[in-house]
């Protein structure tokens, strides 16, 4: 029998590793798995790759991780906003690593890793600062430049519902990265706010499918990111 | 002289948006344009974040954490909306579906080319989101920013100093203080904020304005 | 005020050109949509590309179009399936250039012609006859194929639920082509078993978005592709 | 001597997918292993056009004509099954999502070269489907397959003569003959079809077998 419902945090992050590429899903404070992140700083890994749309704000969550050091690398599309202090500490003492990603490259990036894609060429930034070094050729008349796959070896992502296989909705605009970032990862780790029965979810209405998924860990009431 | 608020750039810009245009709000001023949909007129705003139907803001208190817009600011869904992830949603963005892309700019050039990422300076972290993204993609852009930074200096210039987010790409510039066409012949002023004079506006830009023979102050 | 709906198969189809690639959705007898084919004969078009992932059975829809003689191309996966009189005896006689296509790259080269993208690297067909011809490069030890995208002047698209804003469902399998061939051509057109008012459908459960849609046509009682 | 029918091939096979196994069905004889779960195990079925959770075959005169497997064949959907479209569908398979493609053949060489797309001969129109982007992307590639052409010449065979789908990817084989193992070490025969002796099996088959110490008759 399929069941990807793992018993507790400590079993969903078991076996994530030093030097892993972690993909944490969420823009702004929506769809950020928070409580995947505290079990992921439990844990212990260190000398991460964070892969996040943001790098959180306050001292929670992607900012909590940030701040135990254990993350070399940010790659990220928008790394400074308002409130993202840990980062910006992190950053200007020079104790952390950013790659910075135009935000439809990161997450086409991540699509092209889950789809067996070797790279693609796109327009975003060609000509600029963000694609010195990279190849870029001129494809009718127009300069793409040639962007790497993307893939992680742990996803972290927050979804609404799940079933025992894996499959997957998301509420509202918390879906953002989560689907991309499931597919992306060899191991895809899911906290789910509400567990149902296997058919639960109408086959046309799975956002995400359960072939992407590996581990579903039961959080009935998710912190906001954010949120103190 | 300060001119417009920001509310009222971003109520200028929604009026020349026309029926049926689909319309991406980026962070600041633009975000606000959600709000200001000219009557008669049904207009499809995106937000990069996976909406498209974005409607105005939710009363003050209400609103959902999970229905927030590039700026991270509540949203509400007009009828008809859609949510999609994060890649579809920059396949509309980069695939040229969206029609105008109304985006903040910290320099913006004679010629069109948008700077609106980074300062250059090495010690300031940079951010740069989706913006390269709707500047490659969207059919138009449009810049919707103060006309001067916080110290005065001009934002509009011959050429940009900032690294850029991409060449050529902004068709129109709306201020705090005029409405100017980024056009073949260079830029040209066509609408002035109330009481402000053509010298004035060209004291606080630093490249060549030409004002439009039927300029008009701007009206909100 | 947005309104994609027409009222006639004929205003759906104006100004479709002579020489237009024409995407035509659907996978077997599923998803075809056979009244926008009719209605395409009817209208009269000639010396078109048509991508389709097979060219029909019998001498009805996809068969039917290629019968006319005014497909002067046809771009698929797989033609030759029991039944493909119509394409068999025009590709015999010479009648019908074939560009063959695997499936899965056919697809994908439309969603990057939707994305926007240059072109992608696939492992797909690598170091065999179909990748001939065709770029190729090593990239982390293994070989890809260099595919450039592939978009439509027109999609001929077969819906089960639409909403004036163009915002579409499809009937379960039935989906196969459709969200993405809507996305990858300049004119969308769209067939639709039944015409729901704004804010019916969920926004969450759209599964095309309105902004890849430009036209819809109601057909309330749609034949299945293979029926007499 | 016969050997297997068609619906034992697929039931053969289908007795070693492990639990939990993602399965893609091909064209032919693979479509027929979903009415085939073994006891105990929960198999999830892929089909390129969209299902994951196939189901076996409807009761005949049921069934839904938009429910169909890649040889446009009816089926049913397990609880659990998905809905999605052509190129997600295609993600799955090209991205390594896939544990096993189940595929027929037209010929499959001592290393695992697989050809089951055209024979090369220009007169008769080709026809891929998937078969290329899931012989390059599954984790596994399983042919089932008559073990000759109807008119008796092998397409086990030491080099394919027939244009490729891709090399070197085929690891087992079930046919109405036998399981047989593509090795680092050649073609290894691990069970024949009752009453098969391992002389006549040779003498159907293309390329040199070695026949498996523990082999025994196919059970099904």
């Amino acid at each position: 029998m399929i069941n990807k419902l793992v018993a507790s945090m400590a079993e969903a992050l078991k076996d994530v590793k030093d030097g892993s590429v972690v993909l944490i899903a969420g823009f702004g404070n929506s769809g950020i798995p928070v409580e995947l992140i505290d079990g992921l700083i439990e844990q212990g890994a260190k000398d991460l790759t964070v892969v996040s749309n943001n790098a959180g704000s306050g001292r929670t969550d992607v900012a909590k991780l940030l701040g135990t050091g254990r993350v070399r690398k940010l790659v990220c599309s928008y790394p400074r906003t308002s409130g993202s202090v840990v980062f910006e500490e992190m950053y200007s003492a020079g104790k952390l690593e950013l790659e910075l990603v135009p935000q439809g490259t990161l997450s086409e990036r991540m699509r092209a890793a889950a789809a067996g894609l070797g790279g693609f060429y796109t327009p975003t930034a060609a000509g600029t600062k963000l694609a010195e070094g990279k190849e870029s050729r001129m494809i009718d008349g127009r300069e793409y430049v040639l962007e790497k796959p993307l893939k992680g070896d742990v996803a972290l992502v927050k979804a609404e519902r799940a079933d025992r296989w894996g499959n997957l909705t998301f509420r509202l605009a918390a879906r953002n990265f989560g689907p991309t970032m499931a597919a992306a990862a060899d191991l895809a780790v899911v906290q789910a706010r509400e567990i149902v029965e296997l058919g639960a979810i109408e086959p046309e209405l799975v956002v995400t499918p359960g072939i992407f998924v590996d581990r579903i860990v039961h959080v009935p009431t998710p912190k906001q990111a954010g949120t103190p | 002289m300060t001119g417009l608020s920001r509310e009222d750039i971003a109520r200028r810009a929604a009026a020349d948006l026309w029926d049926g245009a689909v319309v991406n709000l980026g962070i600041g001023v633009p975000s606000l344009v959600a709000n200001y949909v000219p009557a008669g007129r049904e207009i499809v705003y995106h937000s990069e974040n996976g909406v498209l139907g974005v409607g105005p803001s939710p009363e003050a208190g209400k609103g959902d954490p999970d229905l927030i817009n590039a700026s991270k600011q509540l949203i509400t869904l007009m009828p008809g909306a859609s949510i999609f992830h994060h890649t579809d949603s920059f396949v509309m963005i980069r695939g040229g579906h969206i029609d105008l892309a109304l985006l903040g700019a910290m320099q913006v050039s004679v010629e069109g080319d948008l700077a609106n990422w980074s300062t250059g300076d090495e010690k300031m972290p940079p951010a740069v989101g989706g913006a390269m993204d709707l500047a490659a993609g969207a059919r138009g852009v449009y810049v919707l920013m103060e006309h001067t930074t916080k110290d005065g200096s001009p934002k509009i210039v011959e050429r940009c100093t900032y690294p850029l987010t991409a060449k050529r790409v902004v068709k129109r510039l709306y201020t705090n203080l005029a409405v100017i066409d980024v056009t073949p012949s260079g830029l040209v002023a066509r609408e002035l904020a109330p009481g402000l004079s053509f010298a004035e506006l060209q004291g606080k830009t630093g490249a060549k304005l030409d004002l439009a023979n039927d300029w008009k102050p701007v009206s909100v």
